[in-house]
């Protein structure tokens, strides 16, 4: 735990969260004007990301742990395809968003594109704080056998 | 083309010759560069390159982004839509996936490295292929008699 | 006897099988040597049998093939019995009876190692001579062919020494090489010229073919069949007598040598077709190969003194007579050739079978060193000079048949020269195999040779006392045998 | 409930319509689902239930298209060309089940294997790479898409360098091994998708039926032709075409036995598929460029391959290694069947790819026998092991010889056919004649670098102190499964014969060839 840099950290823990509110505008807004899961996804890492480098990676650890972040990024996968595959259960082609309502395709396909997007969301972040871990979480020189 | 250098048609195709230059630089550096990180960053010029290449491809001229003007209640507002160009979104979804696939691939190469760096403390390809020369010697000093009698 | 009441395709089926059920019980019975060698025994007689079943059902005509599976559209895997192949499948099948009894002695006497794969691969090799021999179309008897070269390899290479592995190295180098290499091609290429494979009278290539074709699809034949030791590419057969010695009588005197020449009649015969060839007069520069062949190899057979090598070099003489008999493209050296077949099969495996005996009781392989010892093993080397009496061709014995109907054909088709290339060989046959006997019984025993009467064990040298009664009783039966065998060449309407 | 049951009804009737996407979705939620799950015990078990699924898939979507047609779907029910759309005929059904058998078999085996040769840790996520490589190839041969083929060769690539590095517990240059891939692979994807732009320039579709009506209508212009060669050399990356085949020889080496296995029998196949659908299908034969390049390019490098890999082979001293050059070979035998442009030559192709697919499957699975066995794939640490483990070394025997091409083998009917498409082609050119006579000389030198395995194997003596024992069984079933694949389809290959000749000619009709509809799938 560092504790100089007085200005980061407090910057970080205003920014934080800021990052994080951002991510969510940028994720459910995704399906009717610029940006979407890919976007929000790397944004909301980004938040986790600046919290490491600032506080380190044990803090951030404590925040969002490496199993957890693990589980995250198949459980988005998981979304992804389940919506796929619960129109193929309505009897749909998959990711036929038509299913979800099949009276008003256009609010199906809403519907249906934010599930899925979602999914990517979820999945992107944890790929990209799973990706920061993998590196930062290395130390420099390390014998193959002791990890 | 009449003119040996015809300025117009390159001028009409200029991002054409940037994406060559970028790829061939790319290229340059994948095969040049020794150090395995330096590979990697010359990959990533290459892709971008072919990035860029269709991105190029989709513009249409005066094209804006093809996203529908909508009214306060969602709903696109037709006479918005009357005379408006759009891009062709394709392209770009497309090599949203394309760059997507590349940053994979980077962080996996990078990961790939560190674990080369590792085991064989250097990210040298010279060095890596004279240490792999050696350690093949050895199996061959180990095992090399094993030529199963004469082919 | 409900027995004999098999129908044929079953009985041919059952030939098969058996090889293949006693390669399964040496397999299980391993280690109880009795047990394994009697199934065994019990296995080849009932292999005999069936063979013996088809020919009482079927005779000397010819039946229509059967399909056992189709391998892909235009060929499969089909039996159909004649002449040709039912006598090749009952000196096979008959002869491997006796060379189980002087294989079991032998293997026992010598004390090799591993006799379960010994005579499991053994039995393998069977199994694929009586597949050759009722192949009914080409791609069958390649399929066998190729097995019989395969399973035979372990029992070259049985020594295990490095010398065997050499021979075994060229062994297999040149019999595979040369099936796959011209053989498979002169399969293939046929396929795509006439569109069937199949063994039909009078051929298949007639009318399809012309021009230089005809000779190189020939020529490919002729060298691919390695088998067959045709020179060049007889060099397999001296490499392959590092095996033991059953291995030698059986298959390189028997079993592989003529299921070679056996295919080279058959492509002759059935896919190229005597009247065809006479008239391209394809075959003639193959007729002056043989007859070369015949010439060098008893020539270089003179300075072997290793017995077997002799023996080797004499079979390949011996085989060149068949191919000749099928390059003379008359009903008269066809006939010859077949006959041969049986002939040579039943001398040249007294002959092995006799060396083995020496080898056996007195561990030597040179001639030289076998001075004086017709006094220890009179019946062995009796044997040894009947058989190669019958090898020369001299009346009463079965060797003189063939030579005669080859010397009708060659006079048929005014191929005098062939006539003396013949009367040399005889002549030759003469200097290299009769001293042997002579040193045996006549000259002084050197110092240490024993001289009072020891034989090799009963299981060895009975086996080739038979066969040599057998070369005798031939001699009378050859009108029959010829017979027999005239359907292959009357073209059938 | 009643309106479930209704929903079960419903989805009953449609199962068979879903089947092109579930063929790549099975596996691919299974990889995802694994990593949630976490749990190293039922890794295996879900893997393993997923192969076997889409191998029933895959046979049911084979029968479907026996007939010749093929079964379309479209993906979020948007129509091609504008939407995603998955579409099986003869010549991608053959593929799919090729490539789900030989994973289904191989998993019993990879289990292990994959034990001995792999840190525990490892276990689950490397599970989950295997079917995420799984799917990529699948997803490679299903689709109709020309950038979903992109898409998903990515998926199965990165899960490949992932699976070779996994390597690097036994030996450290399977790190290197997998970083030289890495780099080669995504260079040929990369130009592979340079290829797809200028179609997409050309044509402005990316509907493998749409591009080929399109190509045909337009006919060749210098975009598409060279948008042909930015594929053709991107995807003989993948193919290990001969120049470019360095990365592959290492990575087979070094990879996880169970791992090489896997990747030899099927990566390259599914590879090889894309480059015929797209020199076929996609861009009519009939193209001059199409056409000079197979035979001008693609028949001599692939004799080539034949001779210099197989020559090479010869002076391995490495099992694993010699195999990994005798695939090289081997691909230059498809390659060439390809170029002769024929449809015996094409089923010929078609056939070698199925072929060498189970056999090269058998022999690396006992050479992964023999690491488990005795440490190392070396001549020496494998002499005489034929005696210590019979039943493995029996399954071998039944490879090598199919690898020569002995009768009576799979091997050798691919490679009967191979010779029959060249001699049939003699006649009017007698180059024909020397390459078919090329075919038989090299698989002589397989002879010899087969039959040196054998006499390390058989004839010489074992090290008296190797404590090597036969095989577990979980090892040898999937072994004999493929011997007896090998001897099976060396007899009786009517029906493959046939069913790769219907491939053959779907290929060979070119854009003709993907418009024939038979059965329509999709819902709705």
């Amino acid at each position: 735990m560092i504790f100089h840099h007085l200005i980061l950290r407090v910057v970080t823990k205003i920014l934080v969260g800021t990052i994080i509110l951002f991510a969510l505008y940028v994720q459910f807004h995704g399906d009717f004007s610029p940006g979407g899961g890919f976007q929000a996804g790397v944004i909301m890492a980004v938040a986790f990301i600046i919290y490491g480098i600032v506080f380190g990676l044990t803090a951030v650890k404590k925040v969002f742990p490496e199993w957890v972040v693990h589980k995250t990024l198949a459980f988005g996968v998981l979304i992804y395809a389940g919506t796929g595959i619960a129109t193929m259960f309505l009897g749909y082609d998959f990711l036929d968003y038509d299913a979800f309502s099949p009276a008003h395709p256009t609010v199906g396909q809403h519907w249906g594109l934010l599930v899925i997007e979602f999914g990517v969301g979820v999945t992107v972040t944890g790929v990209m704080v799973a990706i920061y871990y993998a590196f930062a979480g290395r130390p420099p020189s390390i014998s193959d056998e002791d990890w | 083309m009449s003119k040996l250098l015809d300025l117009q048609f390159l001028a009409g195709h200029a991002h054409y010759l940037l994406f060559i230059v970028l790829m061939m630089t790319g290229l340059f550096i994948v095969v040049d560069k020794t150090n395995l990180v330096k590979k990697i960053v010359g990959l990533n010029i290459f892709q971008v390159s072919v990035f860029m290449f269709y991105v190029s491809i989709g513009k249409v001229t005066g094209g804006t982004a093809p996203i529908f003007p909508m009214d306060d209640k969602y709903h696109v507002d037709k006479e918005a839509l009357v005379g408006i160009a759009y891009s062709n979104p394709l392209p770009h979804v497309l090599i949203l996936t394309a760059i997507v696939v590349g940053i994979a691939t980077t962080s996996l190469g990078l990961a790939l490295i560190v674990r080369i760096r590792e085991s064989f403390n250097t990210i040298d390809e010279e060095d890596i292929l004279h240490i792999e020369q050696e350690m093949t010697r050895d199996d061959n000093r180990k095992y090399g008699n094993a030529m199963g009698g004469l082919a | 006897m409900g027995y004999f009441e098999l129908d044929t395709m079953t009985a041919i089926y059952a030939a098969m099988l058996f090889p293949l059920i006693a390669m399964a019980g040496n397999m299980v019975f391993a280690e109880f040597k009795n047990v394994r060698d009697t199934f065994t025994l019990l296995c080849a007689g009932l292999t005999f049998g069936s063979v013996l079943v088809v020919l009482s059902n079927v005779g000397n005509s010819i039946t229509t093939p059967v399909s056992l599976f189709n391998v892909f559209p235009g060929v499969d895997v089909a039996f159909n019995v004649e002449p040709l192949g039912l006598m090749f499948a009952l000196i096979g099948s008959g002869l491997w009876i006796l060379t189980h009894i002087y294989g079991v002695g032998y293997m026992r006497g010598n004390n090799e190692k591993h006799h379960a794969r010994f005579f499991a691969c053994f039995c393998i090799a069977i199994s694929s001579v009586i597949g050759i021999a009722f192949a009914s179309n080409m791609f069958t008897l390649f399929l066998f062919y190729e097995i019989l070269t395969v399973s035979t390899y372990p029992l070259v290479a049985h020594k295990g020494t490095p010398d065997a592995i050499r021979g075994a190295r060229v062994y297999l180098a040149i019999l595979i090489g040369t099936s796959i290499a011209l053989q498979l091609t002169a399969v293939i290429w046929t396929y795509v010229l006439t569109g069937t494979l199949d063994f039909t009278q009078g051929g298949i290539l007639d009318g399809k073919v012309a021009g230089w074709i005809v000779p190189v699809l020939l020529g490919l034949y002729a060298f691919g069949i390695g088998k067959a030791a045709l020179m060049p590419f007889h060099k397999w057969l001296p490499a392959a007598m590092v095996a033991p010695t059953p291995v030698s009588a059986l298959l390189h005197a028997v079993a592989v040598v003529k299921a070679g020449v056996f295919t080279m009649l058959k492509v002759g015969i059935y896919i190229f077709g005597i009247d065809f060839l006479a008239q391209t007069e394809a075959s003639e520069w193959l007729m002056w190969l043989a007859a070369y062949s015949i010439i060098a190899a008893s020539v270089v057979a003179m300075f072997q003194d290793n017995l077997k090598k002799r023996l080797a070099y004499s079979t390949i003489s011996q085989l060149s007579y068949i191919t000749l008999g099928m390059a003379l493209a008359t009903s008269m050296g066809v006939l010859g050739g077949a006959m041969a077949i049986a002939m040579h099969a039943m001398g040249k495996i007294t002959l092995f079978m006799c060396a083995g005996a020496i080898y056996v009781k007195y561990h030597k392989t040179e001639i030289s060193q076998m001075q004086g010892l017709g006094r220890a093993m009179p019946i062995t080397f009796a044997a040894f000079f009947i058989g190669s009496l019958s090898i020369i061709g001299l009346p009463p014995l079965g060797g003189s048949w063939p030579k005669f109907l080859l010397m009708v054909g060659a006079a048929d088709t005014g191929h005098y020269i062939i006539i003396g290339v013949l009367m040399l060989s005889s002549l030759l046959n003469v200097a290299y195999l009769l001293p042997i006997v002579g040193r045996a019984f006549f000259l002084p025993a050197p110092e240490g040779t024993p001289t009072k009467f020891a034989e090799a064990p009963l299981l060895v040298w009975l086996p080739p006392a038979i066969t040599a009664i057998g070369c005798i009783v031939l001699f009378f039966y050859a009108g029959a045998l010829q017979e027999f065998l005239t359907p292959i060449v009357s073209v059938s309407p | 409930m009643a309106d479930t049951a209704v929903v079960a009804e419903h989805t009953l009737r449609t199962f068979k319509d879903h089947l092109p996407v579930l063929q790549v979705l099975v596996p691919f939620c299974t990889a995802p689902l694994i990593v949630l799950l976490g749990s190293r015990r039922l890794a295996w078990p879900l893997a393993f239930i997923a192969s076997a699924t889409a191998l029933v898939i895959s046979i049911m979507l084979m029968w479907e298209v026996r007939e010749g047609g093929y079964v379309a779907y479209t993906l979020g029910g948007w129509a091609p060309p504008l939407g995603i759309e998955y579409r099986v005929d003869a010549a991608n059904a053959f593929v799919l089940l090729l490539i789900s058998a030989i994973g289904t078999v191989v998993l019993p085996y990879a289990y292990i294997s994959i034990k001995d040769e792999i840190k525990a840790r490892d276990h689950t996520l490397m599970y989950a790479c295997w079917m995420l490589c799984f799917t990529g190839l699948l997803g490679m041969v299903v689709t109709g898409d020309a950038f979903n083929v992109f898409v998903f060769l990515e998926i199965s690539s990165l899960s490949t360098y992932v699976l070779v590095a996994q390597g690097a517990g036994r030996d450290r240059r399977a790190l290197t091994a997998a970083y030289d891939y890495l780099i080669m692979g995504t260079i040929g994807a990369t130009f592979f998708v340079i290829g797809l732009g200028m179609l997409y320039m050309a044509t402005g579709t990316l509907n493998m039926a749409d591009l080929a009506d399109r190509i045909a209508d337009q006919g060749a212009n210098r975009t598409v032709r060279s948008g042909f060669a930015f594929i053709i050399v991107g995807m003989g990356l993948k193919v290990a075409m001969f120049p470019l085949h360095l990365w592959l020889p290492k990575a087979y080496t070094f990879a996880p036995s169970a791992v090489t296995v896997f990747l030899s029998a099927t990566a390259t196949k599914a590879a090889i598929y894309v480059v015929m659908r797209f020199t076929f299908s996609i861009y009519n034969p009939d193209f001059s460029f199409t056409n000079n390049t197979l035979e001008i390019i693609f028949a001599p490098l692939a004799i080539i391959a034949m001779f210099s890999a197989s020559f090479v082979a010869v002076f391995q001293t490495n099992f694993k290694r010699m195999l990994a050059y005798s695939s090289v070979a081997q691909v230059g035998y498809i390659l060439l069947g390809i170029s002769l442009l024929t449809e015996t030559g094409l089923t010929a192709a078609i056939l070698h790819m199925f072929n060498h697919g189970i056999t090269k499957a058998l022999l690396f699975m006992g050479v992964g026998a023999y690491v488990l066995r005795s440490g190392g794939a070396f001549y020496t640490q494998i002499a005489g092991l034929g005696r210590k483990m019979p039943i493995t070394s029996g399954a071998v025997v039944i490879g090598g010889l199919s690898l020569i091409g002995v009768p009576g083998t799979a091997g050798f009917i691919s490679k009967w056919i191979l010779v029959q498409a060249a001699l049939e082609r003699a006649p009017d050119n007698a180059m024909f004649l020397a390459i078919a006579v090329a075919i038989v000389l090299s698989s002589l030198l397989a002879v010899v670098y087969v039959w040196r395995a054998f006499e390390v194997l058989f004839l010489q003596e074992p090290d008296p102190n190797s404590t090597a024992t036969e095989a577990p069984l979980m090892m040898l079933v999937p072994m004999w499964i493929m011997a007896g694949a090998c001897i099976w389809f060396g007899f009786s290959t009517e029906h493959l014969y046939e069913f790769a000749a219907q491939a053959a000619q779907g290929l060979l009709d070119g854009s003709q060839g993907m418009m024939i509809s038979t059965g329509q799938g999709g819902a709705h």
